[in-house]
C-alpha cells in the first residue's frame, strides 16, 4: 500500500527515562498499512527548522477498545535536534508523518524460532513483530542489551506475548527483578545459537551497527538466516535522494550500494557488506 | 473567471505548469509514482546519468544545514543505456515529460550520451549537468569555464534534435555571461541554479560531516541568491529560463517567475514533503484567481523594480 | 585546567579573544557600550566609512529570509573625519581594539581615507570594504578583479603603517585567487565572507522587498559556502584568514577556526542577540576544558578531513 | 538605564480579536525600566525561524497585587509570521524581551492638555502614558479611531482613568453605548484643534504613517507640539543595523537619515520629513 502523509496529533508522550520516550500519533491511516520493521519519517508540523524529516522505526499498532488502529507510536530517543524536540512535544502538538516506508521483516512460522537482537534503541520494530510472531505461535525469544539496566523497556509488555527474554547489560545490573547477563547481547546469542535444534532459528536484529555486523556474521557461521535493520542518514525516505546508500553483495541497480529507504531498512544479513 | 491556464511553453515544448521535479532529487522519478501522478507534474528531471554506472561517494553523503542541507552523492547512477531501457519506457508509460540530466568527464562524453538519448523514445529535453560541485570530473570545468560552456553546448546541439537546456553553476562571478554564453552556443532554455559548494564540520570529531568533504548547498537558504540570478539571466537572454533554488511553495515559484522564470523546478522540498506538488498547484491557482490572472505565463519576468512603501503600516 | 588562552594574533596585532564585531552590524561601536564590554571583545570594526558622510539608501533596507536576511544599506555613514573625531576616541576610551572598515569610490579615495586614518590616534587596522555588494561604487569594481584586488591593496599598503585586511567578496568563483592577489599585495591578513548577493519580491505587490532591489544575504543560511570559502583561502595563503559568515554560537567560531580562522567576525547574529559576545566566550572556554586544548590558536585550521562514519549508531 | 534582555515566561495571551491579543510578559526588569513610549525587541525563545526580533511598543506595565512589578505586556496585532506566533502563544512559553528601548514621550503637566491620537494598533503606547499622565492630574483625551468597532479596545481601562475617549470608527459603527463618530480620527482632532484654548494642548500620535502625517501637520496649522511614534522595519533595535531610518529635518549625524531606534520612536512631529 502506498504511503500516506498524516499531519497527526499527538495523544501523549511518555518519558521513559532522560533520554527516551514513547511518542504517540493520531495516524490510523499509516497504523493500519504499517507491517512489522517498516518506518515513517517524522518532522514537528510547519516547522521549518530543523527542515528535513527524520526516519523512525514504527514501535507500536495502536489500537482502542474495540481493537481499532488508531495511531502509532515511536520510541524516541535523543540524539540531536530534532528527537530532543520530539522528546518535549506535548499531546495536542502536531506531527507530519509519512508512512508506511521500507521493506519489512519477513516473519517465520514453528518449527523453526524466531529470535529477535536489540540494542538499544534497536528495539523499537520488535513490538510489532513480537506480535506478529506470537499471534502465528511462533516460539519466539528477545535478546535484549542496554547500557544499564533502566534502559531496558517494555519487559512486561514482551512477556505478557509469551516471548522469552535474554537480557544483558554493559554493567552487569538488573533489570527489576529480571536477571541480566553482564555484557554484550551476542554473548547468549552464540550460546543460543550453538544449541539451535535442527528446525533452526531466523535472527532479526536491529541496533547499533557493529552489533548488526557481529549479529550477522555469527549467524552465518552457525548456518541461521538472519534480517538485520540498517541504520543511514535519511534524507528523503523514498528512494529520491540516494543519501541513505548501504554496500550489498549482488545488490542489483547502482552496482553494489543500495538505498537502505527503499531496498531496506530490512537486508538479508548475508548480502550486506560490512567495511 | 475559468480554471486558470498553467501552461507555459519552453521553445518547442508545451507543458502543462511550470512544476519541474529537480535532478536528483526525484529518483529516476518511478520512486515516487506511488505518492504523486508523474503525468500531472510539468515534467520529471532524471538523476544525473554519464555513459556508465557511476558508484557515487561513500556515505555520509548529506548533512541538514539551517534552512538547507549540502549533500555530495557524487553522481550515483545507473548510466545512460540502462536508464533507457529500465526507466524510459516505465515513464513514458506514467505520462511523464522526461528531462534528462546528462553529465560528462569529457566533452565526447556529453555528445555520446545525448546521442543514446536522441535515438531513445520520449525524451522531452535534454538538461546539461555542467554545474555538478561534487565531482572533480562533474563537469563544472565546462560550467566553469564561459568557453567550456560554449563548447559543449555547441557539440551537443549538434549531435541532437533534442532540447538542449545547460543547468547553470551559481558558483561564479557572473552568472549572466554563462547563460549568455549558452544561447550564442544555440541552447533553448538554461536552467539555474546547480547547488553551492558548501562544506559542514562537525566540531566535536574535527571531521568533515559529509565523507567528500565539499558538497552542494541547497534549500531555502539559497533562495534570495538564486532568485537574483535568475533576475540577471532574465534580463540578458532571450531563451526561457528554468529557475530553482528553495523553493518550497507556491510564493516562492511565483517569486521565480516574476524574476523571469518561464518553469520552475523543486528539489530539496520534494524531501521534506513528497507531497508538495499538489499543494503547489493548488496555491498557484489561487493565487491566480485572487489577482484576477488568466494565464500564468503572464508572471514570466513581471517583476516591478519600484520600491516598496517604508512602513507597512 | 588553567583558564584557557583565548588570545589570538593577526601579525603584529594580538587580540585577546577571537571574536570581532562585523562592520555594519555595531554601528559604530559606541551604541553597544551599555550592553557589551567593548574591551572584552577582540575587536570591533566600524561601518564602511568614506571621505565624505552618506546618506545611503531610501528605506526599506532589510527583509528577512530563511535563515538569513538581505541588507542595503548603501554605506550610510558618518565620513572618515567626523569618525576620527567623534567616535574614535570614545571607542580608544572605552578600550576597544577598533578595525575601521574603508571604502571608496576610486583608488584614490581609498587611499585618502587610509591616510586619514594613519594620522588618527588608536586605530588597530584597516579593513578595506572592497566587496560591498549594495552600491554601485561600493568597491566591488576592486572586489571582483584580481588586478583591481591587487591594486588597490598595493596602494593603500604605500600609504599606511596601519595593518591592512582587504575583506573579500564571496559573490566570485574562486575567491582563493583573490586572497592570494591580496597577500602577494601586501595585505597582513584577510577577511572574509562579505554578504551574497541576493533579492526577494514581495510577490502580492510584485515589487522588490527593499528599495534598492538587490542586497547582501546574511545569517546562518550563508555558512557552510563561507566556511568552504576560508577553507579554500586557509590552504592557499599563509596571512590570517579572518572568517564569517552566519555565526550564532561557540560551535560555529569554532567551526571556522578549525576550517582556517585565526579570529572570526559576528554581524547578523549580533542583532538577534547583542549579548551573544559573552555566551560565546563562555561556550569557547567550556568547549577547551572539555577538548582539554590550553590555546584556542591550536584550532586554526585543525580540520581532519578523514571521512566519518557513514552511521551513527 | 541600560535595556535587558529576559526570557520571559508567558503569563497570559488573551485575544481581543481574530487580529489582536494581549501578551503578558513575566519580565519585571524590563517593566520597572520602560518610560511611556518605549518598546522592546520580541521573539519566542529558541526559535530560528523568524530569525529577527521584532519591536513592540510597551502596552502595559504588570503589577501584582502589592503593585511591585512583575512584567509587561505587549498589544500584539497580526501582520506577519512572527505576530501569528506571538498571537498563538500559550501561557508557559517562553519570549525573549529585550529593552526597554527607544526614546519615550514627554509628559506634559496642566494647564496644557494631553491629546493622545492613536490610530489601531497604535493604541500600545498610550495605556502607559495615560498612566503617567492621570497621576500627574493632567486633563488628558484620547483620540481613538479603528476600522470597526469592535477593534476599539480597553476603553474601561481609559475611562477608569479619567481620560476624556473620542472614538471614531470607519464605518460609524459604535462601541458598547459609547458613541464614535464616523470617519478618520483626525476629523475629531482638528474640532478640538480649533477650540483649543490658550493653554494649549500637546498632540501626542501613533498609527499608520498617514495618520501620523496628518496629525503632525493639523498640530503645526493651529501651532500646537506634537510628538509621534513612527514604525520602520527595524533589525536590531540599539543602532546597530540602520535598517529604521527616518528623513527628519535638523538631524543630526548621517545627514538627515536618523534611526528611529535610538533617535526614536518617537519624534517631534514638526522635525520630520514626510515624503
Ligand atoms: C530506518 C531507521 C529507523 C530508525 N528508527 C529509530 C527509532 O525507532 N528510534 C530512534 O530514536 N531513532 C531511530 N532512528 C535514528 C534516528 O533517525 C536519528 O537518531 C535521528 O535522525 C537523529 O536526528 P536528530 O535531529 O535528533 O539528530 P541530528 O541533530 O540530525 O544529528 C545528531 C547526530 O545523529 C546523527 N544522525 C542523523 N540522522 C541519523 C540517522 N538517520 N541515523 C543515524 N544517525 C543519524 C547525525 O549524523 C548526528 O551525528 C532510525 C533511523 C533509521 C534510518
Ligand atoms: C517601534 C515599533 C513599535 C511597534 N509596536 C507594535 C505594537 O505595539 N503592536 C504591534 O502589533 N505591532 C507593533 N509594531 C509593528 C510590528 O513590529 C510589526 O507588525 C512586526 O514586526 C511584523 O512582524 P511579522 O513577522 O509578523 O511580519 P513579517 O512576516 O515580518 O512581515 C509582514 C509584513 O509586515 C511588515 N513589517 C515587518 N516588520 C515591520 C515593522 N517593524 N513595522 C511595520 N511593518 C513591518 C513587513 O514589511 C511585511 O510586509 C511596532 C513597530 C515598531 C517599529
Ligand atoms: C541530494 C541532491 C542530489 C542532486 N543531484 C543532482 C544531479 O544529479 N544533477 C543536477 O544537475 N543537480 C542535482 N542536484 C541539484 C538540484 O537539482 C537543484 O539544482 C538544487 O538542489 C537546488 O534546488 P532546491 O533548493 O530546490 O533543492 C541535487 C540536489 C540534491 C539536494
Ligand atoms: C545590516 C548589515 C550591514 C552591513 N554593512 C557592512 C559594511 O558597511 N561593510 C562591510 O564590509 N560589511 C558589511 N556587512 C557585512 C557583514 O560585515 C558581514 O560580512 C556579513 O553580514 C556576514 O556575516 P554575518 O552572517 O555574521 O552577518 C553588513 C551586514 C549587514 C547585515
Ligand atoms: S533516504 Fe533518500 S534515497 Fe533513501
Ligand atoms: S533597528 Fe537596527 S539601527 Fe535601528
Amino acid at each position: 500500500m502506498p504511503p500516506v502523509d498524516i499531519d497527526a496529533t499527538v495523544i501523549a508522550n511518555v518519558r521513559l527515562s532522560r533520554d527516551y520516550s514513547v511518542l504517540s500519533l493520531a495516524a490510523p491511516e499509516v497504523g493500519t498499512r504499517t507491517r512489522p520493521g517498516q518506518f515513517v519519517m517524522v518532522k514537528p508540523t510547519g516547522v521549518t527548522d530543523p527542515l528535513l524529516r527524520r526516519p523512525f522505526s514504527v514501535f507500536e499498532v495502536l489500537r482502542n477498545g474495540a481493537g481499532e488502529v488508531t495511531g502509532v507510536s515511536i520510541l524516541n530517543k535523543r540524539a540531536g535536534r530534532s528527537t530532543k524536540r520530539l522528546y518535549e512535544l506535548e499531546p495536542g502538538d502536531v506531527v507530519s508523518c509519512l508512512g508506511p516506508l521500507g521493506v519489512p521483516f519477513t516473519p517465520v512460522a514453528a518449527p523453526r524460532q524466531a529470535w529477535m537482537v536489540a540494542g538499544g534503541v534497536g528495539l523499537a520494530p520488535f513490538a510489532t513483530l513480537a506480535e506478529t510472531l506470537a499471534a502465528s505461535n511462533t516460539p519466539t525469544t528477545l535478546f535484549y542489551g542496554a547500557r544499564t539496566a533502566d534502559e531496558l523497556f517494555y519487559l512486561d509488555f514482551f512477556e505478557r506475548l509469551g516471548i522469552t527474554l535474554v537480557l544483558t547489560t554493559e554493567d552487569g545490573g538488573h533489570a527489576a527483578g529480571r536477571h541480566c547477563i553482564k555484557g554484550r547481547v551476542t554473548i547468549p546469542l552464540e550460546d543460543a545459537l550453538k544449541a539451535v535444534g535442527p528446525a533452526g532459528a531466523m535472527v532479526y536484529a536491529c541496533g547499533p551497527e557493529p552489533m548488526l555486523e557481529a549479529v550477522a556474521k555469527l549467524a552465518a557461521r552457525y548456518n541461521q538466516p538472519s534480517e538485520v535493520s540498517v541504520e543511514r542518514v535519511m534524507g528523503c525516505g523514498l528512494g529520491g535522494c540516494y543519501s541513505c546508500v548501504v554496500p550489498v553483495k549482488h545488490g542489483g541497480e547502482n552496482a553494489n550500494l543500495v538505498r537502505s529507504c527503499i531496498n531496506g531498512p530490512v537486508f538479508d544479513g548475508a548480502e550486506l557488506v560490512w567495511d | 473567471m475559468a480554471t486558470p491556464d498553467l501552461s507555459v511553453a519552453i521553445g518547442s515544448l508545451t507543458l502543462p505548469n511550470p512544476l519541474i521535479a529537480a535532478s536528483g532529487c526525484f529518483g529516476y522519478g518511478l520512486e515516487y509514482e506511488h505518492v504523486v501522478d508523474l503525468a500531472a507534474l510539468g515534467g520529471v528531471v532524471s538523476k544525473g546519468l554519464f555513459m556508465k554506472e557511476r558508484q557515487g561517494h561513500p556515505p555520509p553523503r548529506i548533512v541538514e544545514t539551517p534552512a538547507g542541507m549540502i549533500n555530495a552523492i557524487g553522481l550515483q547512477g545507473i548510466g545512460v543505456h540502462r536508464f533507457v531501457k529500465e526507466k524510459l519506457p516505465l515513464l513514458n508509460a506514467a505520462g511523464a515529460r522526461t528531462f534528462v540530466n546528462v553529465c560528462g568527464t569529457t566533452l565526447d562524453e556529453y555528445v555520446e550520451v545525448c546521442k543514446v538519448l536522441s535515438d531513445a523514445e520520449g525524451v522531452a529535453a535534454i538538461e546539461l549537468n555542467i554545474s555538478c560541485p561534487n565531482i572533480k570530473e562533474g563537469g563544472i570545468q565546462f560550467g566553469c569555464s564561459l568557453e567550456g560552456t560554449y563548447g559543449v553546448v555547441n557539440a551537443v546541439k549538434k549531435a541532437t534534435h533534442l532540447p538542449v537546456i545547460p543547468k547553470l553553476t551559481p558558483n561564479v562571478t557572473d552568472v549572466a555571461s554563462f547563460a549568455k554564453a549558452a544561447e550564442d552556443a544555440g541552447a533553448d532554455a538554461i536552467s539555474l541554479v546547480n547547488t553551492f559548494l558548501a562544506m559542514a564540520i562537525d566540531v566535536e570529531t574535527r571531521r568533515p560531516k559529509i565523507t567528500n568533504v565539499l558538497g552542494g548547498l541547497s534549500g531555502p537558504a539559497i533562495r534570495p541568491i538564486a532568485v537574483r540570478m535568475v533576475w540577471e539571466c532574465y534580463n540578458l537572454v532571450k531563451i526561457p529560463v528554468i529557475g530553482m533554488g528553495g523553493i518550497t511553495d507556491a510564493r516562492d515559484v511565483i517569486e521565480f517567475m516574476l524574476a523571469g522564470s518561464t518553469a520552475v523546478q523543486i528539489g530539496t522540498q520534494n524531501f521534506v514533503d513528497p507531497f508538495v506538488w499538489t499543494k503547489v498547484l493548488d496555491g498557484l491557482a489561487d493565487y491566480m484567481t485572487r489577482h484576477n490572472i488568466a494565464k500564468i505565463s503572464d508572471l514570466i519576468g513581471a517583476f516591478d523594480p519600484t520600491p516598496p512603501k517604508a512602513t507597512h503600516a
